[in-house]
């Protein structure tokens, strides 16, 4: 086995929340699990299950209260703002909301000149040439760099923000419900595409999602949350066809009920 | 639990008010007692006067007198005053009034906002709506010691209806109290009623478009029932939050309004002071003020937790 | 079975703005109409013009409108209004947004019992029907606050608030969207047992073709505020016509058969005030030719099958 | 509708909380004038909300002494055409050896039910003269060598030197010579001034400081009479502005003083009475001889020349009022001086020739201490306009608080202060307190021993006319050094309700010695 | 309907606000009198074509008085407002972004500073601080500073969890260009609202002060000032009071106006409820 790109130990993260006895939720709570360079890791669950916490704790957008983070054999756990800087360009994420992932003062050309000036990838001359190029790599046209994002559709701003993520090369992506707020018409574009940038790059990507049919649809493995725990991991196939756990199963046998009925309609 | 935790907040709030009060007013220039007695002022009498008033202890002791006796109501004597009388009755004397006069202005933004919020959120785009928001507009725009005099001189001078200056204690007579303080308190009120009314019209046009209205009318309950039980109960949650955010800056209007009218109260009682530096007077207004902003807040809190079942146990 | 509702080239506008297009509803008795559509396509913009439920500023036009025989286009609000909850009544969306917050859970169903005209005492009636939709400790439940309960016991006691009602007619506005899988399947079964308890029609609205496959008689496919495709939901699935239809249907198969890729429909919807004069569909459609630009009339292609498209007319 | 009323409910509840707890705290004092309670007069002191003490021997601010006239009596008083008469005397005399006797009323009874004696009087003027009591008026009574008591009702004065003020000093004026009693003194020194024991028709019931005063009846009083009224309020309002929008609004009965701008308005008014007479002042710029830039007897002379008092009585006092050329006003008939002098009438030229002699010049600074109520504050920019355009100077004004300018100035704190006493009954007060080396109100730190000697002659003199010479010859001596700046006698005013009656006003503007009098109709 | 409700709203607020500001910075040049000259001729004399506000007790033109008096107090707001603005945010944003005790603790500081009615706060500064316009600048600065700090602070921690300044963390970019070039930019128009809001109480806050006679002191003058001068001759002069009042809640008007229309065009994710 290769050496995993990212390894979580034990990871526990709490956030205040005076509703509940001892004022603390513990949204993640002792995750463990690592991924490789170039897989796809779907990380399925219902709502409040933790694996939105998870993934952007991966990302430290969140301080874990436990466990250990290791990018790459690197301990980033507890490093700070500046120290995690570097390491910064190796992760990205695309958000479930396209637009309010895009600052609605900028431009989404400024907005993906901003990481190759802060991290000095290209001349400043080059710079209207690269965002265009990123735009085209995304299937955008190199004149939506001058919209703003109220300018452009879900879709559309879901390909800027690939496009975004991806102008620093990173070794893994976090996309977090990337296509559940968008029209069902255009989750398969994003979805292609998706599939397309990481065979393309070889990049690893933790895909959050509540949608069995996409999970199994794009990731090689499946991680399932359940209220802050990891219930089972495996690869796809083994997980949708010899579930583990009862509530995987239970979470299965929505979609076999769904696809039974799809074919044979009362 | 929460309640505890709350008196305990409360409390420590109190305190640290006190403190800023307090030492604050150390910090200002000049010798309190060279400036009651004046700069020649014989020594022993100085000294006497130091005495009286604590000023000969160390800063921290003098605190430490001040905030206990202050725990009793014994607030120290006035610089200026009668030669001295005690704040603490000062301030006893005078509280009901500016309290009566808060609540009456209160009252009045309140009774005068519902009426003008309502009607403008339930005629919205027309021309009623307009003419009630601009009222509103302009209702906040009037400084309010100003539109005393206006009252004044058309209401008590030229049509004399009210009252031109004074107040009539509520313990004498209710009526005489709500007759003499009807003037001043429209004057505080109508700014604050400008305000409550725009966030009352905000507010239900805000609950009017929320989804649960849509359901209930889905099911065929009458508009009165639903704007009653739902949209205008609902309503009153941010309207209620803003009367509690706004019962400082009334208590502001209080102060001016009472020098102008010449009403009996804390406003007029520190105002007096700040004239006189009358340190004491002042720290025991400013501290009684921060009371009276805490306990309304309280209440506005536990007002809110009954109309919204969300906030209880916050 | 009669005819429970016929609606004829029902038109919603805002402003200049064309939201719902002309649209043809008939729904039978005991009927389930499923409508498909993506957001903006005007399918619930349609259904809350039906209970008269539309935000100020859009209007509703429309060619017929009966319900039960009555033409209820025509009626006052005052004579319309009595019509809501106890002959149309709908379930929304968003189970937590349809509860009045500052209410507990027993004065909803209060309210719904007494609108019902029911005489008694309301606190049995109240957690009879609670019972009746799957709610467990119906007593406690009657003592909550809708922020204590979840979404999809939310769901369960508005459908409660319904079946006391005994409407002849329900929309369902996407109903288990918002829900976690489990409990939309849950909650599905349990519009499921009401088809089969009330002999009312049901209009159930949903952008997820699964979803409509499991509980519809027939299927209605709208794009941007129009009907594009109706007819038999056994039909539509295995031989669906419009363009638009064969593209969500040949998505969602290849997601379950898991391609290497999906079938996309390129490009995006198109915006409000942006329609193409013709079809809605014609910009992302591969098949579209000149004539697209003109406006589509509803073809018939089979038994109770119709579409608005010039392919195989 | 029920979460309405429910709100409306709390409020309401706490309306009548707040209403019951006044209630109780209310007990202890007053909460403001009445509306129109019946037998109440609702006479207000306007222009003023101090009054600090009414010990007659403490008091120093005019507002204390409306109070104690009507608290206490003298042993004399003056009547409407100002003539001294009997009050507690029965009658005076001079006896053959030089002493002033007076026989005392029997059986007038203090508001704590004790008898008058001749040794309430006695302790009442010893204590005056003491130097620990440090009365403001100390100075009418310093002449004072023996103070016998031959019996109960009968005083024996004597001074070392003939002293022709004692007389007018002993009246219930501005004198703080009215009588207490021993007994009420001796039970409580030091909070005598907050609970004041006289033998006035009126005694103090309660007492809200800056805010008013209320007085009830005394039923004991020596004088018989009927249909007294039996309360009287005191409002203290600051604004003179707001005393007459209260008479005007009928939330009073009578004010002690009117805003000079608003006099011809009232008195075209049917429903206010206007009293008016040249009243027993003079206003004037006390200067602190001490600090410049007031050091320079040429600077201040400058200031006095650049001044025209005609303009300032037109715009300070709309009219209401005379320019004087020193500072005896014209009342005090025997010693007025209407002579112009050349140093207190306006000449621009000569101000400026002035300032050029003075080690100060066009550009010096310096503050006019006034304070903020009615027309003082605008007599002091008034004067600094007038002086800044003629001199170039650049005088400012100093607005601050009443008692805070009384101390300033008392202490030496100041460069110069609006001022002027109102109230002074006797050409000794204008002249041997304000300028005399030792005079108490000698703020000005003013020193010149001819006046000195002059103003000791004008004392001893008993016969009225050459005691008036002698006054118009010392303001031709000090007038020169110019250590004060004479400026304006203003009228004195009382507004009355119409329906009030029975108030005399005197030209040293009386106000609570009426209220025995008065009725309303 | 309401697009136009508004955007007359704006125009009337803006309109009003640019009359006032032109009224007193080209006052002088409006205006043939000098606001301080005393005119002992024509002392109280009603409006008419000379004095179109008439003038005061010291025959002053009011009009002229009013626009100098206005730049006066404008002044005084501008900068109270102004340095509670700057200093109030720069904590609030700073706050918010590092949190722990530093952010506890100004918000505890700020709750204190609430607890006080604000104009008893700010009679409390002056006499701490002595009367006079500096320090009225600093006490309505120290009235505003709480205010302003928690709606930044409040406002900055509703967008730090967006995903947009999350995606800037990704990026790469630190907190202080994060605070000012993300957060900032959609954060200015609410505190633009906040902050016309604020002017024009901070104006009221002077005229109460002065009126009282514990703000600026004469002759300076300030709205405060004649106003308290015009009441003291109310009677004889009614006009004095009564037209600089009108005048001072037309331009209020004005700077209310023209926080509505921000408010109404301002981002509504970011709506908040705004005191004056």
């Amino acid at each position: 086995m290769r050496d995993p790109l990212l390894s979580i130990e034990d990871l526990v993260v709490e956030f205040r929340d005076p509703h509940r006895p001892g004022g603390v939720l513990r949204a993640v709570d002792g995750v463990s699990l690592t991924i490789a360079p170039g897989e796809i890791l779907g990380l399925v669950g219902e709502s409040g299950s933790g694996k939105t916490t998870l993934g952007k704790t991966i990302l430290r957008l969140y301080e874990p209260r436990e466990g250990r983070l290791r990018l790459k054999g690197l301990d980033i756990t507890h490093l700070d703002e500046a120290g995690l800087r570097p390491h910064r360009r190796a992760m990205q994420m695309v958000f479930q909301d396209p637009l309010s992932s895009f600052n609605p003062r900028h431009t989404v050309g400024e907005a993906l000149a901003v990481p190759l000036r802060l991290h000095r990838l290209c001349a400043p001359s080059d710079l209207a040439a690269r965002v265009a190029r990123s735009l085209e790599e995304v299937g955008l046209r190199p004149d939506f760099a001058d919209r703003y994002p109220h300018q452009m559709s879900g879709g559309q701003l879901q390909r800027a923000a690939i496009g975004r993520a991806l102008t620093l090369s990173p070794e893994l992506i976090v996309a977090d419900e990337a296509v559940s707020k968008l029209d069902v018409s255009v989750r398969a574009q994003i979805l292609n595409l998706l599939r397309a940038v990481q065979a393309r790059t070889g990049l690893a990507m933790v895909f959050i999602t509540h949608d069995l049919h996409v999970a199994r649809f794009l990731c090689h493995r499946i991680a399932v949350m359940h209220f802050g725990k990891l219930l089972e991991i495996g690869p796809t196939e083994d997980v949708f066809q010899h579930p583990q756990h009862d509530y995987t199963r239970a979470l299965l046998g929505t979609l076999h009920a769904r696809e039974a009925r799809a074919r044979t309609p009362s | 639990m929460a309640a505890s935790r709350r008196a305990a907040v409360l409390l420590l709030t109190v305190l640290a008010g006190a403190m800023v009060v307090f030492f604050a007013m150390k910090a200002a220039p000049g010798d309190p007692a060279l400036s009651a007695l004046g700069e020649n002022a014989r020594p022993e009498l100085v000294a006497a006067f130091r005495r009286l008033h604590n000023l000969d202890l160390p800063v921290g002791e003098q605190f430490a007198t001040w905030i206990s006796g202050a725990l009793r109501g014994d607030f120290g004597r006035s610089l200026t005053l009668a030669g001295g009388v005690p704040v603490g009755q000062l301030i006893a004397g005078r509280l009901p009034v500016t309290a009566f006069i808060g609540l009456y202005a209160l009252i009045l933004a309140g009774v005068i906002s519902m009426i003008v919020g309502t009607v403008a959120a339930l005629s919205r785009g027309t021309a009623l709506d307009t003419l009630m928001t601009s009222f509103a507009v302009l209702g906040v725009s009037m400084p309010d010691f100003w539109l005393g005099y206006v009252l004044v001189f058309f209401l008590a001078l030229n049509l004399p209806i009210f009252p031109s200056y004074g107040f009539v204690s509520p313990s004498d007579s209710l009526p005489g109290a709500l007759l003499s303080g009807f003037l001043p308190a429209l004057a505080i009120a109508a700014p604050m009623a400008a305000v409550f009314s725009r966030v009352l019209r905000a507010a239900l046009l805000e609950v009017m478009h929320r989804p649960y209205v849509q359901v209930q009318r889905s099911l065929g309950l009458s508009s009165s029932f639903v704007f009653l039980h739902t949209i205008f109960r609902n309503a009153l949650i941010p309207y209620v939050t803003i009367i509690g955010l706004q019962v400082r800056y009334l208590l502001g209007g209080v102060v001016v309004i009472e020098r102008v009218f010449g009403i009996p109260g804390i406003g007029s009682l520190m105002v007096d002071g700040a004239f006189g530096r009358d340190y004491p007077v002042i720290q025991a207004c400013a501290l009684t003020f921060l009371v009276i902003v805490l306990g309304t807040n309280l209440l506005v809190d536990l007002l809110c937790a009954r109309l919204d079942p969300k906030a209880r146990g916050r | 079975m009669s005819r429970l509702l016929e609606v004829r080239n029902l038109r919603v506008t805002a402003g200049p703005l064309a939201v719902v297009r002309g649209i043809d509803i008939d729904l039978d008795e005991g009927e389930t109409l499923g409508l498909i559509g993506e957001s903006g396509s005007g399918k619930t913009v349609a259904c809350l013009s039906l209970l008269r439920l539309l935000p100020d500023g859009l209007r509703t036009e429309a060619d017929v409108l009966i319900y039960k025989d009555r033409d209820i286009a025509s009626l006052p609000e005052r004579e319309f209004r009595p019509l809501r909850g106890r002959e149309l009544a709908m379930v929304f969306q968003d189970p937590v947004g349809s509860f009045n917050p500052a209410k507990r859970i027993g004065w909803h169903l209060r309210t719904a019992i007494a609108r019902a005209g029911h005489d008694g005492p309301w606190r049995e009636r109240a957690l009879e029907l609670l019972d009746g939709v799957g709610i467990p400790q119906p007593a406690a439940v009657l003592e909550r606050y809708p922020h204590q309960l979840s979404g999809g016991m939310l769901q369960r006691a508005l459908i409660a608030m319904i079946v006391a009602l005994k409407p002849s007619l329900i929309v369902a506005d996407e109903p288990t969207t918002n829900l976690d899988n489990i409990v939309e399947e849950q909650i599905l079964a349990l519009f499921r047992d009401l088809q089969k308890r009330l002999a009312a029609g049901f209009i159930f609205i949903t952008h997820d073709i699964g979803v409509a496959a499991q509980i519809a008689d027939r299927i209605a496919v709208m794009y941007a505020g129009q009907i594009v495709e109706t007819g038999p939901t056994a039909d539509i699935l295995a031989a669906p016509r419009h363009p638009y239809t064969r593209g969500l249907i040949a998505t969602a198969n290849a997601l379950a058969a898991r391609a290497e890729t999906l079938a996309e429909i390129p490009g995006q919807l198109p915006a409000l005030d942006a329609l193409p004069p013709g079809c809605g569909f014609a910009p992302r459609c591969a098949q579209a030719r000149p004539a697209c630009a003109q406006p589509q009339p509803m073809r018939p292609v089979g038994p109770g099958h119709a579409m608005r498209c010039l392919l195989d007319a | 509708m029920t979460e309405a009323s429910h709100v409306a409910g709390i409020s309401r509840r706490g309306v009548l909380g707040a209403g019951a707890g006044l209630g109780v705290l209310a007990g202890s004092g007053w909460s403001g004038p009445a509306l129109a309670a019946p037998g109440v007069l609702r006479a207000a002191i306007t222009g003023y909300n101090v009054v600090n003490t009414l010990d007659p021997a403490a008091a120093a601010l005019i507002p204390e002494f409306y109070v104690i006239w009507g608290l206490y009596n003298g042993l004399l008083k003056f009547d409407s055409q100002m003539q001294l008469v009997p009050e507690l005397a029965e009658s005076y005399r001079v006896t053959d050896d030089g002493a002033l006797e007076f026989k005392l009323r029997s059986g007038v009874k203090f508001h704590d039910g004790s008898v008058l004696t001749a040794d309430d009087v006695k302790f009442t003027l010893e204590r005056l003269m003491d130097e620990a009591t440090r009365s403001p008026n100390r100075s009418k009574v310093s002449a004072l060598s023996a103070i016998e008591v031959p019996d109960p009702l009968t005083v024996r004065l004597r001074t070392a030197e003939p002293f022709a003020p004692l007389l007018t000093f002993l009246t219930n004026a501005r004198t703080g010579t009215q009588i207490l009693s021993r007994k009420a003194v001796q039970a409580d020194p030091a909070g005598y001034g907050r609970k004041p024991i006289g033998t006035g028709a009126y005694r103090l019931r309660a007492w809200e400081p800056g805010q008013a005063l209320k007085l009830s009846l005394f039923e004991d009083y020596f004088i018989p009479g009927r249909n007294r009224i039996p309360e009287i309020e005191i409002p203290l309002i600051a604004e003179e502005s707001s005393g007459v929008t209260a008479l005007m609004g009928k939330q009073i009965d009578l004010t002690s003083t009117a805003p000079f701008a608003d006099i011809p308005t009232l008195e075209r008014r049917p429903d206010i009475k206007v009293l008016k007479q040249p009243g027993l002042n003079t206003r004037f710029l006390q200067l602190n001889t001490r600090k410049p830039p007031f050091d320079d007897v040429h600077f201040r002379r400058a200031v006095s020349l650049a001044i025209n008092r005609d303009v300032l009585v037109r715009i300070v006092l709309f009219g209401e009022g005379v320019a004087t050329p020193a500072l005896i006003p014209p009342s005090l008939t025997a010693s007025y001086d209407a002579t112009p002098k050349p140093l207190t009438t306006f000449n621009a030229e000569r101000a400026r020739a002035e300032l050029a002699k003075s080690k100060y010049g066009a550009g010096t600074t310096g503050a006019i201490l006034t304070w903020g109520s009615g027309w003082w504050k605008r007599f002091g920019e008034v004067v600094a306009a007038q002086v800044n355009q003629v001199l170039g100077t650049n005088l400012t004004v100093e607005v601050t608080e009443a008692n805070t300018v009384f101390s300033r100035i008392r202490a030496g704190d100041y460069q110069a202060g609006t001022w002027g006493w109102l109230g002074m009954i006797d050409p000794d007060e204008y002249s041997y307190d304000l300028l005399h080396s030792s005079g108490w109100r000698n703020f000005a730190g003013y020193a010149n021993p001819a006046l000195d000697t002059l103003l000791i002659q004008a004392r001893r003199e008993l016969d009225p006319a050459r005691r008036g010479a002698l006054y118009k010859q010392s303001e031709h001596l000090w007038i020169e050094d110019m250590p004060v700046i004479p400026l304006f006698c203003s009228n004195v005013h009382n507004l009355l309700a119409s329906n009030v009656t029975g108030f005399t006003q005197l030209p040293y503007s009386n106000f609570g010695d009426q209220f025995a009098t008065m009725a309303i109709g | 309907m309401r697009r136009a409700l508004r955007s007359r709203t704006l125009v009337v607020g803006l309109g009003l606000t640019l009359l006032t500001l032109f009224g007193v910075i080209a006052g002088p040049w409006i205006t043939p009198f000098s606001p301080t000259e005393m005119d002992f001729i024509a002392v109280l004399t009603p409006p008419d074509m000379t004095h179109w506000l008439g003038t005061d007790s010291f025959g002053r033109d009011v009009l002229s008085r009013v626009l100098s008096g206005g730049r006066v107090s404008l002044f005084i707001s501008l900068c109270g407002v102004g340095i509670g603005a700057v200093l109030g945010v720069a904590a609030g944003m700073t706050a918010a972004w590092r949190g722990g005790m530093f952010e506890v603790a100004l918000m505890a500081a700020c709750d204190l500073l609430f607890a006080f009615p604000s104009f008893v706060l700010a009679l409390f500064m002056m006499v701490v601080l002595g009367f006079g316009l500096h320090n009225i600048i600093i006490a309505v600065a120290l009235a505003y500073l709480p205010i302003f700090a928690r709606l930044a602070r409040n406002l900055t921690r509703t967008l730090m969890h967006e995903p947009f300044v999350q995606a800037a963390r990704l990026m790469g970019q630190g907190g202080g260009r994060i605070l000012l070039r993300e957060i900032l930019p959609n954060i200015f128009p609410t505190l633009l609202v906040q902050a016309s809001v604020g002017l024009a109480f901070g104006i009221v806050m002077e005229a109460g002060l002065s009126f009282l006679g514990l703000g600026v002191q004469p002759p300076m003058p300030s709205l405060g000032v004649i106003l308290a001068d015009g009441r003291e001759y109310f009677t004889r002069g009614p006009w004095v009071l009564t037209m600089t009042g009108l005048v001072v809640s037309v331009a209020l008007l004005g700077l209310n106006l023209l926080g509505d229309a921000l408010r109404d065009l301002t981002d509504p994710r970011l709506r908040q409820a705004a005191g004056p």
